[in-house]
Parts: C-alpha cells; sequence; structure tokens
C-alpha cells in the first residue's frame, strides 16, 4: 500500500515545496528593505508578460533543459553529477571548433553538426570522472567539482591563446559565420506571418531541447539501457546480479549525462552569443541540479522545472535591471529551491504522509 | 536623461564600473539631473538591456567594457537617433562614440616610478584573470621598469584562469609575500578584489603597491607609492554632460589627454621623491611628444621586453 | 633553490593550508558522524562575511571571530535539519547550503554597507595581528633551526596555532574520549548507537555544529586574519579542497594535517613558479592554477582509489519508513 | 521454575502503526520470571516490532508496559537498559571496524575518557565469558568473527549491561545444529541463574525443545499463549497460519537423466586474498535435485554467485563449469549473469531484497529483471513494456502473489509475496539449471509449501536444480542427494534417503563421521575459523 496517492507525492509536495521557498524569498526581500509584491509584479511582467520577455524565458529555459536532463540521467543511474558546468563549457568549445572549421553553407547542416560536436565534448569531459568512478573508485562528486575548475581554466587557456583572434581584446573566438547563425523563434514567428519576441534570442534549440525531453524519456523508460540504467541505479548488488555491467552502466549514464549538459552549447554559443566566450554557461550546469530536482526526475517534470527556472532568470534580471535588489537575490531563491525541493523535502512529505493516512483510516 | 550600464562585474568593482558609477555621480552632484542605471546579470542580457533603454529614450546611453562591443555594433543601427558611449572598445558607428585607453601608457609611468621607488631593484606585477587586457598593463609596467633599470628584475604573477581570480585577496596576499620574498619591494597590482588583498599585505610586509583604475592610494596611506588612474570617470562625466550632443566617433584617452594618469594626492606625497617625480614627469612627455613608443600588448599578443 | 627560499615557501603553504586544514577537519567531525558535507565552501564564505562584518563594526577581531562561528553554525544548522531531522539528501542540502552563503553574503553585504558585497577594510584590532613567539628574534642567526623557528613555526595568527593545535585535539577526541567513540560508532552503524540508549539525533547534531564551529574559525581566519575583510566569493574554492583532503586523508586527522599540507604546499610552489620552464616546453600559468584540482583527481584516482568512507556516511538513519 | 509473585514482563493493549501497516494490534503479554518464553509467527506477524517496542527501539501508539509488576515508560532503549531489558537483534546491531571491546562498551561507558571503562570491560568481559561459556577475543575486529561470535558479542552487549531479561529474535537462523545447541545451554545457564529470555523463532523444533511458555502472533494480533508442555508442533503451525499445514513434503522418487552442470576443481581467492573455495567438485543431473547443506559461510554463496555469473569484485577463478556438455567461461563478459540465463540457468538468489529485486520497481518490471533482454520483451528498439506487463500479470496469477497488483512496488510487498516474484520470474522461463539459495528463508509457511512445490515440479519436469540453504529440514525434505559444505570444500556427499541430522551435523562441522569415530564427531561450539564474510546476518 502507497502512503499517499501518486499525485500528491508528483504534484503537491514539489508544489508546497516550491510556495515555502518562494516564502522564504519573500522574507529573504523584506530583510534588505524591498517591497516582495512589487518585486513579484516586476518579475511576472518583465518574463512572462510580453512576447519580448518570452522570448527570454524560453532561451533560459532551454539551457536549463538540458542542464536539467543532464542530472536527471546520471541521478537515475545513482550518480550525482555535480561538472553539468564543466561540461557544458565544454560542449562550447564543441560547438565553436565544429562551427568554424568548415564553412557552413546553411544552419540546417551545421546545426547537427554543432549539436554532435557539442554532446561529443561534453560526453569526453564526463568520461573521465565516470571512468575513475568505474575504475578507480574516485567519488564522482568530487571529481566532477574539480572537472569544473579544470574545464574553466582549459577554455581559459583555449580562448585566449587559440580561438581568439589577434587584435582582439576579448577572451572570445572569432563569430561564427552568418550562414551558421540559428534561426530565432521570433524569424520563424515573421515566417509565419506575426510579429513575436523580436530580437529575443531564444531560437530554434528551443525544440531541440523540447525532442531531448522527448528521447531521454523513451531512454529512460522504454529502452533496455534505460531499464538497466535505473536498475543500477536503484541497487547495483542486484544490478550485477542481472548481468547488468556497473562500468558499462556508469560510463554509459555519465556519456549520456555529459552530451546532454554540451548541447545546452547550441543554445547559449551558437544561437544566442554566435560565438564562444568565457563563463558562457554563467551557472546553467548548476541550476539543473534544482531542475533535476524540482522536476522529480522526469523529463516532463524537467521541462516545467525549466520553464519556472527560466522565469525566475529572466524575472530575476529584470528585477536586477529595473529596481535596487541586487541579482544574487535569484542565487539565494535558486539556493531555497533546492533547498525545500531537495533537501528538505521530507519537511513537507511526512506531514502529507500522514494527513492521507489518517484521511484513508477515516475513510475506510 | 543619460543612461549607464555596467557590465558583469557590477558597479562596486573598485574598478573601471565604480569609476564610471563616480563620474555619473559627479555630473548628477553638478547638474541635479537624473540618470539610468542597470547591471548587467547575464550575458544574454546585453542586448535586451541596451535596446530597452534605448526604447524607453535614454539618451546618451554609456556602457563599460569590451564586451558590449559586438552587440552595440549590432543594435545601433537600429537607434540612430540615440547617442551611444563604450568604454574600453572601438565599434564604428555613426552614433557611437568609442572612449579607448591608452594603459600601457599608464603603466609605463607606473613601472618608471616603481624603478626608481624600489631599493632592490626588483618589482612585481600582479594580475588578475589571466587575460590580454591585464597583459597590457604588464607589458606597459614592464616597459617603463626596463627603460629605466635595464638590470632590474620584474616577477609577474597571475591570480587565476576563472573568474574567481578577480576576488581572492587571500591569493593576493600570499602572491605577494611571495614576491616579497624573492626581493620585490614595489608591487603593482591589477586584479580587482584580488587587488585589495594585495596592497593590503604590501602594507602588512612593509613595502610598497601600486594600485590601479581608480585612485587607491588612500587605502593605505604612506603605503600605496600611487595609481594608475584610468579616466574612466572623466570620461561618463563629460558623455553625460555633452548630452545628446556627444561626438561620435574614437576617442582615445591617452596620457596627453589626462585619459590615463599616476595619482598623486597627500596620502603619497612623501613616498614620491623628486628624481621620481622628475622621471615620471620626463617620461610622460616623451610619451606625449611621441618621443617614446609604448607598445600596446594587444595588437600583437606580445611585449617586447621581459 | 636556496634555504631561505624553501623556508619562504613551507611559510606560506602554513598560512595557505590553516583555512584547508580547518575545513578539513570541520568536514572530519560531519563525515565521520556520517553525514557528508559538500557545504564547507558556503559555512566558510559565511563565516567569512559575518566575521568581516562584526570586526569592522566592533573593532575587534575577537567578536568577528565569534560572529563567524556563529554565522557557519547557522548553516551547519540548517544542513543538519535538512539531512539528520528530515533526512534529506546530504550532497543535495550541501549544494543548496553554497548557493545560500554565496547569495546571500553579497545581498546583506551590499544591504549594510553599499559596496557591492565587499566589506570595508579591517585594520588595527579588528584584524588577527601575526605572533611573535618567545626567542624568535634572539634564535634567528642561529643556523638552521634559527630561521626555521623564526620564519616557519613564529609569526603567524593566533588562528594557525590553533588550527594545528586541533589535529591532536581532535585525534585525542575521537580515539580516546566516550564522545568519540560513539561519534565513530554513529556514522559506522547508528543503529548500534540507538540500540545502545544513544540519541543518534543529538550526536549526529553535535557532529554537524562543530563542523560548523571550525568552519567558522577557517572563514574567520580568511577574513580576518591572513587578509583583511570580506570580498565575495572569497572563498575560492577552497571548501572544496578541503573536501578533496579529507578523501585524501582517509578521515583521518593526523592524515589531514599531510594532505591538507600538501595542497598548500602545491599552491605556494605554483604562486612562487607561476611559469614553470621544464627546458623543451614552459608550463603555462593556466595549468599552474588548474594544477591542485588535477592533482586532486590524480591522487583520488592513484592513491585513495579504494578510501573507505565511514560506512554509514550519506545515508539518513531511517527507524521506520 | 516456580514462578514469582508478579510477572517479569506484562503488556497490556499494545499497538503500533507503521503507516498503513498496522503491525501490532492490541496486544496483551505475559512473561513469568526465569522462563524461557517462545514468540512464534509468520513473517510480518509483529514479532520484531513487538520486541522492538518492549527494547524502547520503537514507541507503541498506544498500550502499557509492566516490569516486574510495575508500569515503566520505556521512552528509549537507554530507559528499557534501565529496567534491565537486554535485546539480541535479528539483524545484529554492530559496528564492524570496533573491536568486541568497543563494541561492549559503547553506550554504557562509565565517563568520559575510554580507558577506565575498557580496562573495566575486559574484566566483566573475562568472568561471563567463564561463567557462561561465552569465549570471545575481545580485541577482535567485529568484522573478523563469524556469525556465531557476533551473536556472542551482542550477548555480552547485554549482560555487560545487567539484563534481567534477555530477548533473542530469531537467534539460530545463522547458526550450525551444533551452535545452535551451545547457544541453547547458555539459555538454558542464564535460566538457572533466573534470568528471564524472550526467544523469537520459526523453528517449532526449537520452540518444543526449550521454551517453557509459547505466543503465536499472527498478522499483528497475539492470537495464543500456551504452556509448551500442553501444545504440540502441529497445533502450533496451525494457530501460526490459521489453517492446517503439511510439514512434510510429498515427493515422488527421482528419475535421473544425462549430466546438466558438471562443476571440475573450482577455486576462488577473493580481492582479500582469502580462498573461499578449494577445489569444488559437483555434478546435477537432470530431473534430480542437489542439495547444499552447511554453515553460512562456507563457500555456499560464493559458489552460487560463480554458477550464477557475479563473483564479487576482484575474485580470481580457476577450474571448469560446464552446462549440459558446454564449458561456461569463468572470466570476461560472457561469464555475467546475463550470459548464464542465456545458456539456461535460472538463479533465485540468497538475499532477494538486496539481489533478486530491485525494490523500488514496481512488480511488473521486476518479472522482467534480468530477461529484459528477452525477445518477446523488446518492439524494435524499444523494450515492450504491455508484454512485460501481461507476462507479469499471468505471473501475478499463477503464483498467487498478493496484492495482484502488477503496479505496486517491490518494496511494498510482504516478504513472502517478494520471495514469490523472485521464484515466479526464475522458474516460469523453465531453466534446465536453477540455482536456488535460502528459498524460504523469512518467508512463512503457508509460502513456504508453495515453493518447495514449484522447486519439485520443475525437477519432475527434467530440470536440474542446485539448493542452497542453510535450514537441515529443507534441505533434507526437497533433495535427492546432499552435498555438506565446509571451508570452501565438499566435506562429503550423502543420498537424502537415509541421511540423518547428526551425520548431516557433522560434515556441516568439518568432521567426516567415516573417518573418526561417533563419539567425538560434534565438537562443542564448531564454527570454522574463516568463515569472515558472515552469513546473511
Ligand atoms: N515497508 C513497508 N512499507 C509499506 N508497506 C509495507 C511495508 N512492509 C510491508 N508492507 C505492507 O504490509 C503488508 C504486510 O506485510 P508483511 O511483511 O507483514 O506480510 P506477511 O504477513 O509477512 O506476508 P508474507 O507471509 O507473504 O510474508 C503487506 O501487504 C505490505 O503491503
Ligand atoms: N521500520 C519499519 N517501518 C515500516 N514498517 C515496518 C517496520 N518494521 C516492520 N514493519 C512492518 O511491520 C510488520 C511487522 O514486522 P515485524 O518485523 O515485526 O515482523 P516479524 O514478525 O518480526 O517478521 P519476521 O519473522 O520476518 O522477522 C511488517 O509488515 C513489516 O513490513
Ligand atoms: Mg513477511
Ligand atoms: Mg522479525
Amino acid at each position: 500500500m502507497e502512503r499517499m496517492p501518486k499525485w500528491a507525492d508528483v504534484i503537491l509536495t514539489p508544489l508546497i515545496s516550491l510556495v515555502l521557498a518562494f516564502g522564504i524569498s519573500a522574507l529573504v526581500i523584506l530583510a534588505i528593505g524591498e517591497d516582495p509584491v512589487e518585486a513579484l509584479k516586476v518579475m511576472v511582467q518583465g518574463a512572462l508578460g510580453s512576447s519580448y520577455g518570452w522570448g527570454f524565458t524560453l532561451y533560459y529555459t532551454t539551457n536549463f533543459i538540458f542542464t536539467g536532463l543532464a542530472v536527471m540521467v546520471a541521478y537515475h543511474a545513482g550518480l550525482f553529477n555535480i561538472g553539468g558546468e564543466g561540461q557544458a563549457a565544454l560542449g562550447g568549445l564543441g560547438v565553436a571548433l565544429v562551427v568554424l572549421a568548415l564553412p557552413w553553407p546553411h544552419w540546417a547542416f551545421a546545426l547537427p553538426a554543432a549539436a554532435v560536436g557539442a554532446a561529443l565534448f561534453g560526453a569526453l569531459w564526463a568520461l573521465i570522472p565516470a571512468w575513475l568512478q568505474a575504475r578507480r573508485g574516485s567519488h564522482i562528486v568530487i571529481t566532477t567539482i574539480m572537472f569544473n575548475f579544470i574545464a574553466a581554466a582549459l577554455l581559459n587557456y583555449v580562448l585566449v591563446n587559440l580561438l581568439r583572434p589577434v587584435g582582439s581584446m576579448d577572451p572570445a573566438s572569432a563569430r561564427f559565420p552568418a550562414a551558421a547563425h540559428l534561426p530565432k523563434l521570433s524569424d520563424m514567428a515573421l515566417g509565419l506571418g506575426f510579429e513575436w519576441g523580436r530580437n529575443t534570442p531564444a531560437n530554434v534549440t528551443f525544440f531541440v531541447a523540447i525532442a531531448a525531453c522527448l528521447l531521454v524519456w523513451l531512454l529512460i523508460w522504454h529502452t533496455r539501457p534505460g531499464y538497466e540504467i535505473r536498475a543500477f541505479g536503484k541497487s547495483e548488488q542486484a544490478a550485477l546480479y542481472a548481468g547488468i555491467s556497473p562500468v558499462r552502466i556508469t560510463v554509459l549514464a555519465m556519456l549520456v549525462s555529459g552530451a546532454l549538459a554540451g548541447l545546452m552549447a547550441i543554445n547559449n554559443v551558437m544561437g544566442e552569443a554566435e560565438r564562444l566566450m568565457l563563463n558562457a554557461v554563467e551557472g546553467a550546469g548548476f541550476i539543473g541540479i534544482a531542475v533535476a530536482l524540482m522536476g522529480r526526475n522526469h523529463p516532463f517534470g524537467v521541462f516545467l522545472a525549466a520553464l519556472l527556472f527560466g522565469f525566475l532568470y529572466q524575472g530575476g534580471g529584470e528585477l536586477a535591471l529595473w529596481t535596487s535588489i541586487p541579482r544574487e537575490l535569484i542565487v539565494v531563491i535558486q539556493a531555497l529551491v533546492i533547498l525545500f525541493t531537495g533537501a528538505l523535502d521530507n519537511m513537507v512529505r511526512m506531514p502529507l504522509e500522514r494527513l492521507f493516512t489518517a484521511l484513508r483510516r477515516k475513510g475506510a | 536623461d543619460p543612461a549607464l550600464i555596467f557590465d558583469l562585474g557590477g558597479k562596486f568593482d573598485k574598478s573601471f564600473n565604480e569609476a564610471a558609477y563616480n563620474g555619473a555621480e559627479r555630473w548628477k552632484a553638478e547638474t541635479g539631473g537624473t540618470y539610468k542605471e542597470l547591471e548587467m546579470q547575464s550575458e544574454a542580457q546585453r542586448e535586451q538591456a541596451l535596446r530597452r533603454l534605448a526604447q524607453s529614450g535614454a539618451n546618451p546611453i554609456v556602457m563599460t567594457g569590451f564586451a558590449f562591443g559586438e552587440v552595440l555594433a549590432k543594435i545601433a543601427p537600429d537607434y540612430p537617433d540615440t547617442k551611444f558611449v563604450i568604454i574600453d572598445m572601438v565599434v564604428e558607428q555613426p552614433n557611437v562614440q568609442s572612449v579607448v585607453f591608452t594603459e600601457e601608457q599608464g603603466s609605463y609611468l607606473a613601472g618608471v616610478a616603481a624603478a626608481l621607488a624600489s631599493k632592490s631593484g626588483t618589482v612585481g606585477f600582479i594580475g588578475g584573470m589571466d587575460i590580454p587586457l591585464i597583459h597590457k598593463f604588464e607589458c606597459g609596467y614592464a616597459q617603463g621598469f626596463k627603460a629605466t633599470r635595464p638590470d632590474g628584475k620584474l616577477i609577474i604573477n597571475y591570480t587565476g584562469t576563472t573568474p574567481a581570480a578577480w576576488n581572492d585577496p587571500v591569493k593576493g596576499g600570499e602572491l605577494l609575500k611571495a614576491q616579497v620574498s624573492q626581493g620585490a619591494d614595489v608591487v603593482y597590482a591589477a586584479a580587482g578584489g584580488t587587488g585589495i588583498g594585495v596592497l593590503q599585505a604590501a602594507a602588512d610586509a612593509g613595502v610598497l603597491s601600486i594600485g590601479v583604475d581608480s585612485n587607491q592610494n588612500h587605502l593605505h596611506p604612506g603605503q600605496v607609492l600611487t595609481s594608475m588612474v584610468k579616466g574612466v570617470d572623466v570620461s561618463v562625466y563629460e558623455a553625460f554632460k555633452a548630452g545628446t550632443e556627444v561626438e561620435p566617433g574614437v576617442r582615445v584617452m591617452d596620457l596627453a589627454s589626462g585619459g590615463v594618469s599616476l595619482a598623486m594626492d597627500d596620502n603619497n606625497k612623501p613616498l614620491i621623491s623628486d628624481e621620481i617625480a622628475t622621471a615620471v614627469d620626463a617620461a610622460a612627455q616623451a610619451i606625449e611628444s611621441g618621443g617614446i613608443k609604448v607598445h600596446d600588448y594587444m595588437t600583437d599578443n606580445t611585449c617586447p621586453v621581459q | 633553490m636556496d634555504f631561505a627560499t624553501v623556508i619562504q615557501i613551507l611559510d606560506s603553504a602554513v598560512r595557505l593550508m590553516t583555512p584547508l586544514l580547518l575545513a578539513c577537519l570541520a568536514g572530519l567531525y560531519s563525515e565521520r558522524a556520517g553525514v557528508f558535507d559538500i557545504g564547507l565552501e558556503g559555512k566558510m564564505l559565511m563565516a567569512a562575511f559575518t566575521s568581516a562584518s562584526v570586526a569592522y563594526a566592533t573593532g575587534s577581531a575577537w567578536l568577528g571571530l565569534l560572529a563567524g562561528i556563529a554565522g557557519a553554525a547557522a548553516m551547519a544548522g540548517l544542513h543538519g535539519l535538512a539531512s539528520i531531522s528530515f533526512r534529506g539528501n546530504q550532497l543535495i542540502s550541501g549544494v543548496a547550503i553554497n548557493f545560500l552563503a554565496s547569495g546571500l553574503t553579497v545581498l546583506l553585504g551590499q544591504k549594510i554597507f553599499g559596496l557591492g558585497g565587499r566589506t570595508p577594510s579591517l585594520s588595527g584590532a579588528a584584524r588577527f595581528g601575526e605572533i611573535t613567539l618567545p626567542f624568535a628574534d634572539s634564535l634567528r642567526p642561529v643556523p638552521v633551526i634559527g630561521p626555521v623557528y623564526a620564519e616557519l613555526i613564529s609569526g603567524h595568527t593566533i588562528l594557525v596555532y590553533i588550527a594545528f593545535a586541533m589535529v591532536p585535539l581532535t585525534w585525542w577526541v575521537l580515539y580516546r574520549t566516550r564522545f568519540g567513540l560513539r561519534l565513530r560508532a554513529v556514522g559506522e552503524n547508528p543503529a548500534s548507537v540507538d540500540t545502545a540508549g544513544v540519541s543518534v539525533t543529538r550526536l549526529r547534531f553535535a557532529a554537524v555544529m562543530i563542523c560548523g564551529v571550525l568552519c567558522g574559525l577557517a572563514g574567520a581566519y580568511l577574513a580576518t586574519g591572513i587578509s583583511a575583510g570580506f570580498v565575495k566569493e572569497m572563498t575560492a574554492g577552497r571548501g572544496f579542497i578541503a573536501l578533496a583532503a579529507l578523501i585524501f586523508a582517509k578521515w583521518r586527522p593526523w592524515s589531514a594535517l599531510f594532505a591538507t599540507f600538501l595542497f598548500g604546499l602545491m599552491e605556494a610552489v605554483a604562486n612562487r613558479f607561476p611559469n614553470l620552464d621544464l627546458g623543451v616546453v614552459t608550463v603555462p600559468s593556466m595549468f599552474m592554477n588548474a594544477l591542485p584540482y588535477i592533482l586532486t583527481v590524480i591522487i583520488l584516482a592513484g592513491f585513495v582509489g579504494r578510501a573507505i568512507p565511514p560506512r554509514a556516511g550519506g545515508e539518513p538513519y531511517v527507524k521506520e519508513r | 521454575m516456580t514462578a514469582a509473585p508478579a510477572p517479569a514482563i506484562e503488556l497490556r493493549g499494545i499497538s503500533k502503526a507503521f503507516g498503513p501497516v498496522q503491525a501490532n494490534k492490541d496486544i496483551d503479554l505475559v512473561v513469568r520470571r526465569g522462563t524461557i518464553h517462545g514468540i512464534i509467527g509468520e513473517n510480518g506477524a509483529g514479532k520484531s516490532t513487538l520486541m522492538s517496542i518492549l527494547y524502547g527501539f520503537y514507541r507503541p501508539d498506544t498500550g502499557e508496559i509492566q516490569i516486574g509488576g510495575q508500569p515503566v515508560a520505556i521512552a528509549d532503549s537507554q530507559a528499557a537498559i534501565r529496567a534491565g531489558i537486554g535485546m539480541v537483534f535479528q539483524h545484529f546491531k554492530l559496528v564492524q571496524n570496533f573491536t568486541v571491546l568497543e563494541n561492549v562498551i559503547l553506550g554504557a561507558e562509565d565517563g568520559g575518557l575510554l580507558h577506565p571503562s575498557l580496562a573495566r570491560a575486559r574484566g566483566t568481559l573475562k568472568r561471563l565469558a567463564a561463567e557462561y561459556g561465552l569465549q570471545v577475543d575481545p580485541d577482535a575486529l567485529v568484522e573478523e568473527l563469524s556469525v556465531g561470535h557476533q551473536q556472542r558479542v551482542e550477548i555480552l552487549k547485554a549482560l555487560y549491561r545487567q539484563a534481567d531479561i534477555l530477548i533473542l529474535d530469531e537467534p539460530t537462523g545463522v547458526l550450525t545444529p551444533a551452535e545452535a545447541d551451545h547457544l541453547f545451554r547458555i539459555l538454558r545457564g542464564l535460566k538457572d541463574e533466573g534470568k528471564t529470555i524472550i526467544l523469537i523463532t520459526h523453528k517449532l523444533r526449537e520452540i518444543m525443545e526449550i521454551t517453557d511458555n509459547v505466543s503465536v502472533m499472527r498478522r499483528g494480533e497475539m492470537v495464543a499463549s500456551v504452556k509448551t508442555a500442553e501444545t504440540s508442533p502441529t497445533e502450533l503451525a496451525k494457530l501460526m497460519v490459521g489453517r492446517k499445514v503439511l510439514l512434510r513434503v510429498e515427493k515422488p522418487p527421482a528419475r535421473p537423466g544425462a549430466p546438466v552442470l558438471e562443476v571440475r576443481g573450482l577455486r576462488m581467492v577473493d580481492a582479500e586474498g582469502v580462498e573461499r573455495l578449494r577445489g569444488i567438485d559437483l555434478e546435477i543431473r537432470a530431473g534430480e535435485i542437489l542439495g547444499i547443506a552447511g554453515v553460512a559461510g562456507n563457500g555456499q554463496t560464493q559458489l552460487l554467485e560463480i554458477l550464477g555469473g557475479f563473483p564479487e569484485a576482484g575474485a580470481k577463478l580457476q577450474g571448469e563449469i560446464r552446462l549440459n556438455g558446454r564449458p561456461l567461461p569463468l572470466h570476461g563478459p560472457e561469464a555475467d549473469g546475463r550470459a548464464r540465463r542465456r545458456a539456461g540457468i535460472g538463479h533465485v538468489p540468497e538475499d532477494r531484497q538486496a539481489e533478486g529485486l530491485i525494490m523500488d520497481f514496481t512488480a511488473w518490471e521486476n518479472t522482467a529483471f534480468g530477461y529484459h533482454h528477452a525477445p518477446e520483451f523488446q518492439r524494435g528498439p524499444l523494450m515492450d513494456n504491455a508484454a512485460i506487463r501481461a507476462d507479469a500479470m499471468a505471473k501475478i496469477e499463477r503464483f498467487d502473489i498478493r496484492p495482484p497488483d502488477p503496479d505496486l512496488t517491490a518494496r511494498n510487498f510482504s516478504g513472502g509475496n517478494q520471495q514469490k516474484i523472485v521464484v515466479a520470474r526464475e522458474v516460469e522461463r523453465n531453466p534446465d539449471l536453477l540455482l536456488i539459495g535460502q528459498p524460504t528463508r523469512g518467508v512463512d509457511i503457508g509460502a513456504i509449501e508453495f515453493i518447495h512445490k514449484r522447486i519439485l515440479a520443475l525437477r519432475d519436469a527434467g530440470k536440474a536444480v542446485l539448493l542452497v540453504s542453510v535450514e537441515l529440514d529443507e534441505i533434507m525434505a526437497l533433495s535427492d542427494r546432499i552435498a555438506v559444505m565446509f571451508d570452501g570444500r565438499v566435506m562429503g556427499e550423502r543420498p537424502a534417503e537415509g541421511a540423518t541430522t547428526g551425520d548431516l551435523g557433522c560434515l556441516m562441522a568439518g568432521v567426516d563421521p567415516a573417518l573418526t569415530p561417533p563419539e567425538a564427531a560434534i565438537p562443542p561450539a564448531a564454527a570454522p575459523a574463516t568463515d569472515a564474510g558472515g552469513g546473511a546476518g
């Protein structure tokens, strides 16, 4: 007998956690002498109040879908991948190398190639920690943390010494050729005859992200590798009994995870900046943790949570732009969401379970 | 109204964002006018912020930092009636004023001062994040130092390769101590928040330091030899003052125009001997007159002296 | 490399290892009790902020230290609440605490001081000064021993000596006292402690709070000892290095001393020789800066691949499902 | 024993629910001072829960506890210890990498410093060892002790805390007959000292042998309390399950065919360098059950794991295994569980919760576990979840798995039903060879009967079965031939017909009665020195 209905587990608990996180955030805003209601208004207006706001919200959402899926896939294998940040950074390198290496005739050719580059580099950056965990028993949490730092140094070296056009001050690669620019959602809307989100960075990658959600869902619940990943994540010993190789699954799950994190780069590097810059990831790798947790490690949940964080990011950005609330407020909100939906999950769940048990007793 | 956009480092970075802020505040205090200000929160927002400000009718719009270059080049044609001012970068558009500084010249003077103030003949340079812009400071400093003391020794350190390098005063302090133990007695810090740790450690160790961007002489009176000041505040002040009449084109803020200079005030008066003052003035004049050509690292990513 | 240089590098290593050592021992208490902690970074950061703020406001480094301890302890309490009381995921709680500290310090700092998350610089009694040990100056001329005593051993802030004293103290507490026995037991098999009539929750909370106190010392050292004030994100990854050192030390106090010394030494050497010229190639400074992280990975892969963490570590204690 | 005026323990109206599970319902129990009181009941009947409440490990929802006639509030284990109660849990509560001494003083230290406590405990332990025959090396690490010795440490812990009332939860599940005998001698000694003992067990033989009174629990309720002398095993069994059960299996004679499994000279050295298997030779024919008896930790686990394709990490293997005449590899990717299944080996592992099932998977997902590569479960590149569900439904029906809900997670089935899921999965595949370890450990009598029938049916369909069990009764009832393992070797083999407990017991203790005079056959406490791996405890 389950302790509470599935809907309560999947929807009610995270919702209450979220409300708590926002409640405390409101207190923080009050504490720094600002008005939370006003702040919320600015956020909603800025992120959802116009197609313009949506254009940004969806852009951030796309980033977070990828990193959220990355954390989620690893999580199903019982692996905590905190290395999304570094993997996404390396994914950017993959994109830049692919796009700059060949004269692409049209974005439709460049996109798949860049996606492969991004996924490959992200996957490779996850492969080493995966291999070290599987073969050498070094804890993947620690190694992926270290690999974030190493990725930053590596990218800096490559940008400053190899990819930067001479004379440019910016530690950034050359601009991508115009033919490799991805169509923005606003362009696509214009193509369909209406104006939507002019000058916003949301681009065709958004659909790639949605496709990724679907594919990940299929992978995890409808394929043998997915079955094995989940089995391994729940019980390593039982996996061995069933002939599932821990090394293979650890490596596989991290490769997929790293590839997903790397894929984010086609959104921010190829779709938005149209060149590779330092720190292009901007913490999206870490937000992926919150997104996966909020989304209950399901692609649909990840999509919704990414949307939420897209809203937070765009709304919070507006907040920092137009009010005197520093942008670190978003970091605090993000921390609170992770805390309440991830670590303090039981604080909400336990009373709810008791409630449902009592209700059932009464009903029976 | 005019508007000012700060780069990702934030308004209070003790560097040019803060200098820009000071310039705007000065304008505000003098004229009683108001201005809009914005702080960047992510890369993707640059364009958003610019467009929103332009649409809201702000004019001129001043932005700090080379990172705005790409975006500005893209959007400036969309708002032909708005004037833009970009600091630290050249953008060639009819409605854009580009303000660039010759940091290598100011750093050259810092190198001259350091060479003469040093008793040991060894001086240091501590950079923040290891990027070309900071190498530009380093290279100018090295040229001034070597020109004055060809046999002198220069020790160079960078704090790191990630943005964390701008915010590690502990490491800054350690780097300073390491340089001191190698004999350095004047150290030039171009390292943002890390520099604060360098100046502090220098004061603790009893050696001289050189500040950067803003006048940092007051942080440890009598212990900061001088500061290599960029006139970011001046350029913002002047842009605000000119209002919609801001002149498009490249504005080089060099030594001659007072765009870069060494800070001399009561705090460092006792440290600046006549010899130093004379030598710095001479070098400044030579640079202004073209007698000395200070090489800009960023033109070719190399430095003629090591 | 001459003797003086060696001494100076070692001296630098001692200063740099101190926050690592304190944080590492902090993690040791917590993890030995079965509560994993990747939030060392955040706790140190919070402590650095509160200690610098209070030291600035009161002009007293000691009050600052207390505030630092309080700041880190508050974060530790949160970690305890999440991972002990509510049996949450300890890794996730740690991640959240890192973010929380990173955001709150700037938010509060900006509100209070308006310096963009920096605190004003500290001077005088608001900082911990360097202590000259007795006879340091008279011994200095003695060859070898003199410099070692006067330069390396003498002349650090009180917090450095506290950190080093914590090593034998921790060993003694862990292996010679009732509290230590129970602490180790609760990290290995909490049910054994529970059935012996000792509260698992209370023990683990005690350990987590000790962890907070030590992180408080580490943060206060960063802000009021080795530097003079708080700068945002000033911990710069030291919490993670301390964590790596803890694993490298296999959760043992004396080994922790060795591991953090090694990491401190690595950083000191990289500071001293930024571009390592190996004749054929010059190692770029970017590599030298990433070296501690790379070495950590190598060390983890090579030597401590079989480091066995406390058996109940990372798992909340669940009596009734 | 004459009864003392007030009973040692009196429980009134104890109830306890874990979420939706009502583990104890309004329980009354009286235990007389100086007696051994048995408690029996099916798995999950609530025995452990009741005792854990008495020991203060769980708190009851309602009810009252009286010790020696006085009502006491037992808020935690500390209070129980103060009231003179000691408990040896079903799953030992020892710190594996502590010494015996450290384990004994944990929670009962004399002061803030350890040394005085350790010194005092060393003395006390010596005295207790002499008094009750509870010898253990005080400085040995617990992880290096055999299960039997670990149990002694648990008893010592209780006695060190001066327990008057000792609760033992299924103490004999992991012991050899000889070790169990030794334990019973200790218990009788304690009883003669005037101590009160509560003994939980599934083995009716033990109840009849040692207890004075016995209480029976069923589905969380106390259904009977009787004097042992006035009852019989069949009556107790009936009380336990609420109906009549067959204690003996009806078994037609075997008709062995061609050899299915041949094992020659199988050796295994584990990662620590300990030789676990020292040259095993076995043969099983079609249509026959080979039972492997032995105390846990003598290599049975390793044998099953190797045959099943998942030896522990870092183990070195040597020897030869043939299935239907074809050699099976010992190493490499073709030696894993998946390859073994493909070759026709089914495997019910010893530990169903840790190995046989993914506890967080639904029942239908679990019915494909290990066979998720089977062609009938695929549809193109995807898995055919509908087909797996349909298959699961069929299995649930045929095996009477309750509740018949394929979407329930395995965790939420009772132990017996969990085992049925595993057995259904493995048996229904009709493997040429079925490996089955501890098929009925922790499973109640009703389910035992069912599982035994299934195993025999497989045999009668001409398949080979390798049965490993620590329950001698089970081995003797099911097997056609019995091999006894001791210290990584096969000590001897007997036809099941005519095998006796005494004979097998000798072999289990490492003594071959054929080579030794019978009087000296059973050493008092025969625990092999090398079984550091421990049993399933
Ligand atoms: N940990 C648990 N969480 C939730 N429900 C549980 C849990 N353990 C058991 N249950 C539920 O309690 C019921 C009784 O389980 P229990 O183990 O007592 O059964 P049982 O009487 O031993 O049956 P069996 O003879 O098949 O082992 C089961 O139907 C199961 O659904
Ligand atoms: N800690 C717990 N949390 C939730 N449910 C529990 C817990 N312990 C036991 N249960 C449930 O309570 C019921 C009674 O369990 P208990 O362990 O008391 O049975 P038992 O009679 O000792 O069985 P066994 O013979 O298998 O040891 C079972 O359904 C079990 O699943
Ligand atoms: Mg059961
Ligand atoms: Mg039980």
